[in-house]
C-alpha cells in the first residue's frame, strides 16, 4: 500500500564551504552576536573557541537555522540560507549536534532517527520493523552501540551523544556543527570523537566544532577562530599560525587575570565541619547513584570533586543539601547528624549552596531580586516580614558583591549570567556560613567574574568554612582545592592531594587510575 | 517612584470609595425600594412569571409561558424570567416587586423560602405560587396552587401495570428530588394495587436537561424487560421517547405531544399549569382572588392523565391502552371521591 | 506570572480593564446585532448595578462571595496550582456550616455562628485538600481532580437537600433544608450587612498582609515561580502546595458558609452554580492581587446584579451573561499584544530591508521542574 | 449483554472522540480544556443546520466548520497572543455554553431545546439475531473505532505523528528537526476540532435528535480526564473513554437494579469518584516507575 521510501538520503561525502556574513543576533535588547563574518572551507575541522557566553552556541544555532539573525546571512556552498529556517538549513546539508542534545525524552532511538531524517512535509508511514532496521543500520554505521528501541530518557549522557551524532551523520551532511561535544566525554572517548571528526573532514565534509579548551583545539582543528562578547576577535586562522598563548589572549582579551592565591592549608586540628559516611543516594535519570561515598571536610578546607558529568556528583550534592533522600549512610554538619533533616534545618545549621543550574535551582528568574535574596533564611525568619528591611538588606548585599542592577524590585531574569551568579553568592555567603557546597560555581562566567567567585570560595574557607567544590574545570580545582576526589560511576575512586597532576586525575575520571 | 505609588494606590482608593458608597446606599435600600413599589403597583396590570427552568422544554415551563400569553391577551403587561440559579430567586423576586410588578407568579417548590422572605415586604404585590405546599400560616398576599401530581402518577401506575406484558415497568425522574420521590411512590402504589406481581424499576437522570442520558437510561430499562415507562424528566424525557421508538415500547409522557412523540407515547400525565395560572390571576380583576391554598388536582382538571392524542400511531396495543383507560377512569373517580387513597411519601427509595 | 501579565506595572493594571471593556463592547454588539435594544440593555445594566441603593445592595451581595472565593483562589494560583474546584469547596463549606447551625439550633448565636462558620471553613479546606494531597503526594493532575470534586459536591449537596437535612415542613416537597433560626443569620435576604462587609474587609486586609508582610506569602510566590529553586532554598513546595490548597478551600468554604448564614438562610440544591468559575475569572482579572481582587469582585458583582436585573426590565436571555463571562476569560490572559504591535511597528520602519528580523527570545530548553 | 455493551458504546462515543481530540492537542503540547466547549458548539451547529436544511451531511459540515474556526481561534490566542492555554480552554468552554444558549433564543426563540427532524444514519439498523443491538449504534460510533485506529496509526506509524509528538515531548528537539512546531499545534487543534464536531453531532443527533442547552453536561471534562488517564496515547485514551462509557452504563444499570438501596446521587457520583481514583493510581504508578510526565504542561501563572 504505502510506497517504500528510499533510505534517508543518498550517501555522499561531498562537503561545502559555510560562510557567515555580517551576522548579528539580538535577544530582547541584548546583542548576543555582532557582525560576525567568517568562512569555513570544506574538508577541514574548524574550531570556534570562546568563553562561556561569548556567543559560540548562538553562532552555531544561527548557522543551523535555529536562531534568526537580526542582520547578516549564512551561505552554504553557493546557496544562501534563509534566516531562521531549520528545514532549509538541513536540506542544504547543515547539521547541528547540540550540547544538551535535542532528542525527545519519550522517543525511542529509532523514532528519533525517523523524526530527524524523514523527508520533510510528508506523512511518511512506516512499519516498526523497518524503522528499527534502518536505525540499526545507521547506528552500526556510526559505530554507536545502542539498541534502536531504547528510550532516550533512560540513556546515559555519553550514549545520547553517540545517538545525536549518528542521527546527524545519517543525513550525510555537508556541514557538521558540534556544540561543545567534549563537555560530557571522558578523554578516551574524546580522542575517538576527534579521530572521527578528522576522518569526516578528510572525506571532504566541513566540520565546525565549538570548543573552549586550548588542548582540544590544538588536538583536532585545522583552523581556529575566537569569539569574545559576541564579536569575532580572531578570524578562522590555520592552526599552524597559532600558538596557545595567542589564542588564549584572543579568547580572554586584555583582562589581567588576578590569580586567586593558593589557599592556605587549614590547621590539621581544625574540627570536621562536614562529614559524609558511606552515603548512598540517587538523584535522577541523568546521574549515577552515589554509592558508598565518604568524605570529611575540616574548617578552612576546600575539597574538590572531579569527574565526568553524570558520575554521581549531583546525587552527592543533592543528598548533602537535602533535596534528595539519603538511602544509606549518613551526613553530619558540625558533628550533628542531619541525614533525615529537611533542607531548612540543614541551612539553619550553616549549610549554604551554589547549585548546579543557577537559573533553575539558584534563583527564580521571574521574581524580584529582593525576593530571591529573602528566600534564603526560610525557617529561622520570623513569620512576619518587613519588605522594606529585606530590600535594604538585599541592596547592601548586592552592593558588597558589586552586582550591577537597577533596582531590587527588578526581575532577576534581566541580569546577565555573571550577575545572577553573584546574587546567589551574595545570598549564600553570609554570616553563619559553616559548610559551602559549590557546584560548577564559575560555569558560564567571564574570566573576571570567575576569578571573583574563586576568590570568594577561598575567603570563605579562610573564614573557617568547610567548602566542597564540584567542577568540571580541573585547572580551577587545582587552583583552589586542598584535596580533590574523583567520582566515577557514583563512587569515589581516587583522592589526590597537593601538588596536583592533571594526568592521573584525568585517568581516574575515566577509570584508568587508582588512589 | 511617584508613578508606581500612583498606580498602586489608585485601585485601593477606588475600592474604598466603591465600598463606602455601597455601604451608604445599601443602608437605605429597603426604604426607597418600597416607596417606589407602592406607587407602581397601583396600576395592577403587570404580571411576571418566574420559573426555575428555561423555556423551550416543551413541558411545564412552556405551558406556563403559554398561560402568560393568555394574560397578555387579557391586557396585562407580561414578563418572563427564567431564574436558574436558586440563590438568585430571592433577589429576582425583590427586583420584580420593586419594579412595581403587580402580580408575580412563581412555579415549583424551589420558591417556597424566597416567597416567605419577600412576600411580607411587599404587601401590595400579589404572589401566585404554582405547584407548592400551602404556607402555614398563610401570607395575606400569597396564593398557593397545590398541584396534586400524585394522583395522575397513581393513575399512570394503574395504566402501566394494566398495559405491561412483561410485568416490569419503569419510572425515569429528572433529578432525585422530593416531589419526584412522591410521584414515584404514588406510581408504585397504583401499579401494585392493580397487579400485585408487578416489578418496578426506577432511575434518575440527574438533570432535567440531559436527553442523551435519559435515552441511555430508558434503553437500559427496555433491555431489562421494562415495556412501559413513566417519564417525569422534563427535557430529558425526550430521550426516553427516542429509546422507546427504538425498542417499540410505551411511554407515559410528562410534556406536550409533538410529532416526534408519535408512535411510543401512549398517554400524557401532566398539568394544566398555564390555564390554571391564567385563571387564578384573572380572579384579581374579577375581585374573587383569595390568598391561601387552592387545589388543582384531578377533580379540578389541574392535573390529568389522558390518552395520547396520537395514540393511533402506536404500533401495537393502542386498543389495549384504550381499554385500560376504562380502568383508569374508574380509579380516577375513586380517587376523587376518596375511595382510593394515594400515598404521599417524599422520602427516597 | 510574567508570561501571563506581560511587562510593567502600567500594562499590568491597564490590560484587564481593556480586556473587560472590549468583551463588554463585543457582547453588547452581539446583543445589538441580534435585535435587542442596546440602549435599553445598557441603561438596564447600569440601573440594575449602580443605579439605585437597591442596585448597590445587589452588586455587593454578589461581590461578597466572589471576593471571598477569589482571594483564596488567587493565593492558590500564586503558588502555581490550578485549582478549579472552588465550586465544590463552597458547597462543602455551606453544607458543614448549615449542619452545625441546624444541629445547634437552640444554642446561643454568639457561639453557634462562629462555630458554624469555622466548620464551613474546615470542610471547604478538607474538600480542597483531596486534590491537594493527590497533587502534591502522587502528582495527580489537580485540574481534573478538582473538577471532578465539583461534580461530586453538586450531587452531595443535592443529596443533603433531599435526604438527611431535608425540610420537613408541609409535604416536604422542596429540595431545600430547614431555614436557620433568624438569630443566626448574619444578613437578611438582601445578602449585605455590616458584619459581612466586616468579614470581607478583614479578609482583604489579611490577604494583603499575607502577600506582602509574611514570609509565607513570599514563599508561596517563590514556589509558584520556581518550585525547584524553592526546594533548594529549604521551602517545601509540597507543603506550600497543601497550604495553598487548604487556604483556597477554606475561603471557598467560608463563602459557602456566609451564603448560607447570610442571604440564603438554608441550602438549596444547585445554588450559585457559576460562582466557582466566576471567582477564577475574578482572580485572574485581578492578576491575583488582593486589592485588585476587591475591585474586580465589585465589577463582576455589578455585572451579575445587572444581568439578573435585565430580564426584569427587558427580554435579554440569561445566556448572554455566560457568553460575556466566557469572553472575558478567553481574552484575559492575552499578554503579547504590546509585543506584537511593537514588532509590527519595527517591521514597518524597517520596510523591505534584508531579512525580516523579529526579535526572538533565545531558543532554550524549558526548565521543567516539579510542576512539569 | 449485547444491549449493555451498546449502551456502553453510546455513552462512550462522545467522550471517546473528544478524548482523541484532547490527545492530539496534548501530544502537540497544548493542554486542551476547551473540549467541553467544542462538544457544545459542534452539537449546536449540527442540530441547527439539520433543523435548517434537513441534510445530515450539511449538518456535519457545519459542525466541523464551526469547530475548525474555534480551534483556530484557540491557537491564535495561545500562539500569537501568548494567552494561558488552560484559561483560554476554560474560557472557550464557558463562551460556547453561553453563546449556544444565546443563539438558541435568538435564532430559535427557545431557551431550552430544539429538535431535529433527522438523525445520524445507523449503518447496521435492521440486523437480526445476536448482532441486532449493533443497529442502535450511529455511524459516528463506528467512525470512532476507525478514527481510534487512525489516531494510533498516525501517531505511532507515521513521521507526521512523530513530529507531532515531538512538539509536545520536546519542542526544542522538534524545532531542531525542522518541525514547524506552531503549525503542527494548529494542525493538532484542527484535528481536535473536527473530532469534537463529530462528538457533538453524536451527542445531539445520534439518539435524541435534539439540542438542549448545556447538552454536554461535563462530558468534555470527562474526556480531558480520559486523555490524562490514558497516558496521552491513542490506545490508552480509547480504553479510558470506553471505561467511562462502561462506568456510565454500569451506573444506569445499578440505578435500575438497586435504586432502593442507595440514594441515586451516590450512584451518579460514581464516574467522578472512579476518575479521581484512576487518575491518582496512574499518577502513583508513574511515580513508582520513576517516570516524569512526558508532556510539558505549562503551569506558569
Amino acid at each position: 500500500m504505502i510506497p517504500r521510501r528510499s533510505p534517508i538520503r543518498p550517501a555522499t561525502r561531498d562537503g561545502a564551504t559555510l560562510t557567515c556574513a555580517g551576522v548579528s543576533v539580538d535577544f530582547g535588547g541584548f546583542r548576543a552576536l555582532s557582525d560576525v563574518t567568517a568562512t569555513f572551507p570544506a574538508g577541514q575541522v574548524h574550531a570556534v573557541v570562546g568563553q562561556n557566553g561569548a556567543g559560540k552556541t548562538t553562532l552555531s544555532r544561527v548557522m543551523a537555522g535555529l536562531v534568526t539573525p537580526a542582520a547578516g546571512t549564512v551561505q552554504v556552498g553557493d546557496r544562501l540560507l534563509p534566516g531562521g529556517n531549520v528545514s532549509e538549513a538541513r536540506r542544504n546539508g547543515v547539521e547541528l549536534v547540540h550540547q544538551h542534545f535535542a532528542l525527545p525524552p519519550d522517543f525511542t532511538v529509532a523514532e528519533c532517527f525517523e523524526l530527524f531524517n524523514g523527508e520533510q512535509g510528508t506523512v511518511g508511514a512506516f512499519s516498526r520493523a523497518g524503522l528499527t532496521r534502518r536505525a540499526a543500520d545507521l547506528l552500526a554505521g556510526a559505530g554507536a552501540e545502542v539498541a534502536p528501541d531504547a528510550v532516550i530518557g533512560r540513556l546515559p549522557v555519553e550514549t545520547l551523544q553517540a545517538v545525536e551524532i549518528a542521527r546527524a551523520l545519517a543525513s550525510c551532511p555537508k556541514v557538521l556543527i558540534l556544540d561543545e561535544p567534549t563537555a560530557v566525554l571522558p578523554p578516551p572517548a574524546m580522542r575517538g570523537l576527534f579521530d572521527r571528526l578528522r576522518r569526516l573532514a578528510a572525506d571532504g565534509m566541513c566540520v565546525i566544532v565549538v570548543l573552549h579548551k586550548m588542548r582540544e583545539v590544538f588536538g583536532v582543528a585545522d583552523t581556529a577562530c575566537a569569539l569574545r562578547a559576541g564579536r569575532l576577535v580572531l578570524e578562522p586562522t590555520p592552526i599552524g599560525e597559532l600558538d596557545p598563548a595567542t589564542l588564549s589572549r584572543a579568547v580572554v582579551g586584555d583582562v589581567t587575570v588576578e590569580a586567586a592565591g593558593t589557599t592556605p592549608e587549614p590547621a590539621t586540628s581544625a574540627p570536621v565541619e562536614l562529614e559524609v559516611r558511606e552515603l548512598g543516594a540517587r538523584s535522577g535519570a541523568h546521574d549515577a547513584s552515589a554509592a558508598d561515598v565518604s568524605l570529611r571536610i575540616r574548617q578552612g578546607e576546600i575539597v574538590g570533586v572531579a569527574g565526568v558529568e553524570g558520575n554521581g556528583q549531583r546525587s552527592l550534592v543533592e543528598a548533602i543539601v537535602g533535596v534528595t533522600g539519603v538511602r544509606s549512610g549518613s551526613i553530619a554538619i558540625g558533628g550533628t547528624d542531619v541525614s533525615a533533616a529537611p533542607v531548612r534545618e540543614r541551612r539553619a545549621r550553616g549549610l549554604r549552596v551554589i547549585p548546579f543550574e543557577r537559573n533553575v535551582e539558584g534563583v527564580s528568574l521571574s521574581s524580584a531580586l529582593w525576593e530571591n535574596h529573602a528566600a534564603m533564611d526560610g525557617g529561622r525568619g520570623a513569620f512576619l516580614i518587613t519588605p522594606q528591611a529585606l530590600k535594604r538588606r538585599c541592596q547592601e548585599a548586592l552592593r558588597r558583591w558589586k552586582v550591577s542592577y537597577r533596582s531590587v524590585d527588578q526581575q532577576t531574569g534581566n541580569l546577565s549570567g555573571g550577575n545572577v551568579q553573584k546574587t546567589i553568592l551574595a545570598r549564600e555567603i553570609t554570616d553563619g556560613l559553616r559548610v559551602l557546597v559549590a557546584a560548577h560555581p564559575t560555569r558560564g562566567l567571564d574570566i573576571a567574574a570567575a576569578s571573583d567567585v574563586r576568590g570568594a570560595l577561598v575567603r570563605a574557607a579562610e573564614a573557617g568554612a568547610a567548602v566542597l567544590v564540584v567542577s568540571a574545570d580541573l585547572e580551577e580545582m587545582f587552583e583552589v582545592c586542598h584535596r580533590v576526589l574523583v567520582m566515577l560511576g557514583g563512587r569515589v575512586v581516587a583522592t589526590f592531594e597537593r601538588p596536583f597532576d592533571a594526568e592521573p586525575v584525568g585517568a581516574a575520571m575515566v577509570g584508568g587510575g587508582g588512589g | 517612584m511617584s508613578l508606581r505609588t500612583g498606580i498602586r494606590t489608585t485601585p485601593r482608593l477606588l475600592a474604598l470609595g466603591a465600598l463606602l458608597s455601597g455601604l451608604v446606599l445599601a443602608g437605605c435600600a429597603s426604604t426607597s425600594g418600597q416607596a417606589g413599589q407602592a406607587q407602581d403597583a397601583a396600576d395592577g396590570k403587570t404580571v411576571a412569571l418566574v420559573t426555575p427552568q428555561k423555556a423551550g422544554d416543551n413541558g411545564p415551563t412552556d405551558n406556563l409561558v403559554a398561560g402568560l400569553d393568555r394574560l397578555k391577551e387579557a391586557g396585562y403587561t407580561t414578563r418572563f424570567v427564567a431564574a436558574t440559579d436558586p440563590s438568585s430567586h430571592e433577589s429576582t423576586l425583590r427586583s420584580l416587586a420593586q419594579a412595581g410588578t403587580s402580580v408575580i407568579v412563581v412555579s415549583f417548590s424551589e420558591f417556597i423560602q424566597p416567597i416567605k422572605a419577600v412576600a411580607p415586604e411587599f404587601p401590595d404585590t400579589r404572589f401566585v405560587h404554582i405547584y407548592a405546599d400551602p404556607y402555614k400560616p398563610t401570607i395575606p398576599n400569597v396564593q398557593t396552587v397545590v398541584f396534586d401530581t400524585r394522583a395522575p402518577s397513581y393513575l399512570a401506575g394503574v395504566l402501566a401495570a394494566t398495559v405491561s406484558k412483561t410485568g416490569v415497568i419503569g419510572f425515569v425522574g429528572g433529578t432525585a428530588i422530593p416531589p419526584l420521590y412522591a410521584d414515584f411512590h404514588a406510581f408504585e402504589a397504583g401499579a401494585k394495587a392493580t397487579r400485585s406481581d408487578i416489578s418496578i424499576k426506577s432511575a434518575y437522570v440527574g438533570s432535567f436537561g440531559d436527553p442523551v442520558k435519559g435515552q441511555q437510561i430508558a434503553q437500559t430499562m427496555f433491555n431489562n424487560k421494562v415495556d412501559v415507562i413513566l417519564a417525569y424528566a422534563g427535557g430529558s424525557s425526550l430521550g426516553v421517547v427516542r429509546a422507546a421508538d427504538q425498542a417499540g415500547a410505551h411511554v407515559i409522557y410528562d410534556n406536550a405531544e409533538t410529532p416526534e412523540t408519535a408512535g411510543s407515547v401512549i398517554a400524557v400525565a401532566s398539568q394544566h399549569y398555564g390555564d390554571t395560572m391564567a385563571r387564578n390571576v384573572l380572579t384579581i380583576p374579577a375581585g374573587t382572588w383569595k390568598a391561601g391554598e387552592i387545589v388543582a388536582g384531578l377533580a379540578e382538571d389541574g392535573t390529568f392523565l389522558k390518552p395520547a392524542a396520537q395514540l393511533d400511531s402506536v404500533k401495537q396495543g393502542a386498543a389495549e391502552v384504550r381499554a385500560a383507560f376504562e380502568t383508569v377512569e374508574d380509579v380516577k373517580t375513586k380517587i376523587i371521591n376518596g375511595a382510593v387513597d394515594v400515598p404521599f411519601n417524599t422520602e427516597a427509595g | 506570572m510574567r508570561r501571563l501579565l506581560g511587562d510593567g506595572r502600567v500594562a499590568e493594571a491597564v490590560r484587564p480593564i481593556v480586556v473587560v471593556a472590549l468583551s463588554l463592547l463585543l457582547a453588547v454588539g452581539v446583543f445589538g446585532l441580534s435585535g435587542y435594544p442596546v440602549a435599553g440593555i445598557v441603561g438596564g445594566a447600569v440601573e440594575g448595578s449602580v443605579g439605585s441603593a437597591a442596585a448597590w445592595t445587589q452588586t455587593l451581595r454578589w461581590a461578597i462571595p466572589l471576593l471571598i472565593i477569589a482571594l483564596g483562589v488567587g493565593i492558590t494560583f500564586q503558588a502555581g496550582y490550578f485549582n478549579v474546584g472552588a465550586q465544590g469547596q463552597m458547597y462543602a463549606g455551606a453544607i458543614g456550616a448549615l449542619a452545625v447551625g441546624l444541629a445547634l439550633r437552640d444554642g446561643p448565636a454568639i457561639v453557634v455562628v462562629p462555630l458554624a462558620l469555622a466548620t464551613g471553613v474546615a470542610l471547604g479546606a478538607l474538600w480542597a485538600l483531596v486534590p491537594g494531597v493527590l497533587r502534591t503526594r502522587l502528582g495527580a493532575d489537580e485540574v481534573v481532580t478538582s473538577l471532578m470534586m465539583n461534580f461530586i459536591a453538586v450531587l452531595l449537596l443535592e443529596w443533603i437537600c433531599v435526604g438527611p437535612l431535608k425540610n420537613q415542613d408541609g409535604s416536604g416537597q422542596a429540595a431545600t433544608t430547614d431555614m436557620l433560626p433568624a438569630a443566626f443569620r448574619i444578613s437578611d435576604g438582601s445578602g449585605v450587612s455590616p458584619l459581612m462587609l466586616g468579614i470581607c474587609a478583614v479578609l482583604v486586609i489579611a490577604a494583603v498582609a499575607l502577600r506582602s508582610r509574611t514570609r509565607m506569602g513570599l514563599e508561596i510566590r517563590i514556589v509558584g515561580r520556581n518550585p525547584v529553586m524553592a526546594e533548594w532554598m529549604g521551602i517545601r513546595s509540597s507543603r506550600v502546595g497543601l497550604l495553598v490548597f487548604g487556604l483556597g478551600g477554606a475561603t471557598a468554604g467560608l463563602a459557602g458558609a456566609v451564603e448560607v448564614f447570610g442571604p440564603l438562610g438554608s441550602l438549596r440544591a444547585g445554588f450559585s452554580p457559576q460562582m466557582g468559575f466566576m471567582a477564577v475569572i475574578v482572580a485572574l482579572v485581578a492578576a491575583l492581587g488582593p486589592v485588585r481582587t476587591l475591585v474586580a469582585a465589585l465589577f463582576f458583582g455589578a455585572l451579575r446584579a445587572a444581568t439578573l436585573y435585565l430580564p426584569v426590565v427587558n427580554d435579554l436571555p440569561l445566556a448572554g451573561l455566560d457568553m460575556l463571562n466566557g469572553m472575558v476569560a478567553l481574552w484575559i490572559t492575552v499578554s503579547a499584544v504590546p509585543v506584537i504591535l511593537a514588532r509590527r511597528a519595527a517591521r514597518r520602519t524597517q520596510g523591505a530591508a534584508t531579512v525580516a528580523a523579529p526579535v526572538e527570545k533565545p531558543v532554550e530548553k524549558e526548565a521543567v521542574g516539579e510542576h512539569g | 449483554m449485547g444491549d449493555f455493551l451498546v449502551t456502553c458504546l453510546q455513552a462512550a462515543t462522545p467522550i471517546w472522540l473528544a478524548a482523541l481530540a484532547g490527545m492530539y492537542a496534548q501530544r502537540a503540547g497544548v493542554v486542551h480544556l476547551g473540549l467541553e466547549g467544542l462538544l457544545v458548539s459542534g452539537a449546536f451547529a449540527a442540530t441547527a443546520t439539520a433543523v435548517g436544511t434537513g441534510s445530515i451531511v450539511l449538518a456535519l459540515a457545519a459542525a466541523v466548520a464551526v469547530n475548525l474556526v474555534l480551534s483556530a481561534l484557540f491557537w491564535v490566542l495561545t500562539t500569537y497572543f501568548k494567552a494561558n492555554v488552560m484559561i483560554v480552554g476554560l474560557g472557550l468552554s464557558l463562551t460556547a455554553a453561553g453563546a449556544t444558549g444565546y443563539a438558541l433564543v435568538v435564532v430559535f426563540g427557545s431557551e431550552a431545546a430544539i429538535r431535529s427532524p433527522i438523525g445520524l444514519p445507523r449503518p447496521f439498523d435492521g440486523l437480526s439475531g445476536p448482532l441486532a443491538p449493533l443497529g442502535d449504534l450511529s455511524i459516528v460510533t463506528f467512525a470512532a473505532v476507525v478514527l481510534s485506529w487512525f489516531a494510533w496509526w498516525s501517531i505511532r506509524r507515521t513521521r507526521a505523528g512523530l513530529r507531532l509528538s515531538a512538539c509536545g515531548s520536546d519542542p526544542f528537539a522538534a524545532k531542531s528537526a525542522g518541525v514547524p512546531v506552531e503549525r503542527y499545534r494548529l494542525a493538532a487543534l484542527l484535528i481536535g476540532g473536527f473530532l469534537c464536531a463529530l462528538a457533538g453531532a453524536e451527542l445531539s443527533l445520534a439518539q435524541v435528535q435534539s439540542f438542549s442547552d448545556g447538552i454536554s453536561q461535563g462530558r468534555g471534562y470527562l474526556a480531558f480526564a480520559a486523555v490524562l488517564l490514558g497516558g496521552v496515547a491513542p490506545v490508552g485514551v480509547s480504553v479510558a473513554s470506553l471505561f467511562f462509557g462502561l462506568a456510565a452504563a454500569l451506573g444506569i444499570q445499578s440505578q435500575v437494579d438497586f435504586n432502593d438501596a442507595l440514594p441515586p446521587q451516590f450512584v451518579l457520583m460514581a464516574p467522578y469518584v472512579v476518575t479521581i481514583v484512576a487518575i491518582s493510581v496512574t499518577a502513583l504508578a508513574n511515580r513508582r516507575r520513576g517516570r516524569q510526565q512526558t508532556v510539558i504542561m505549562e503551569r506558569t501563572l
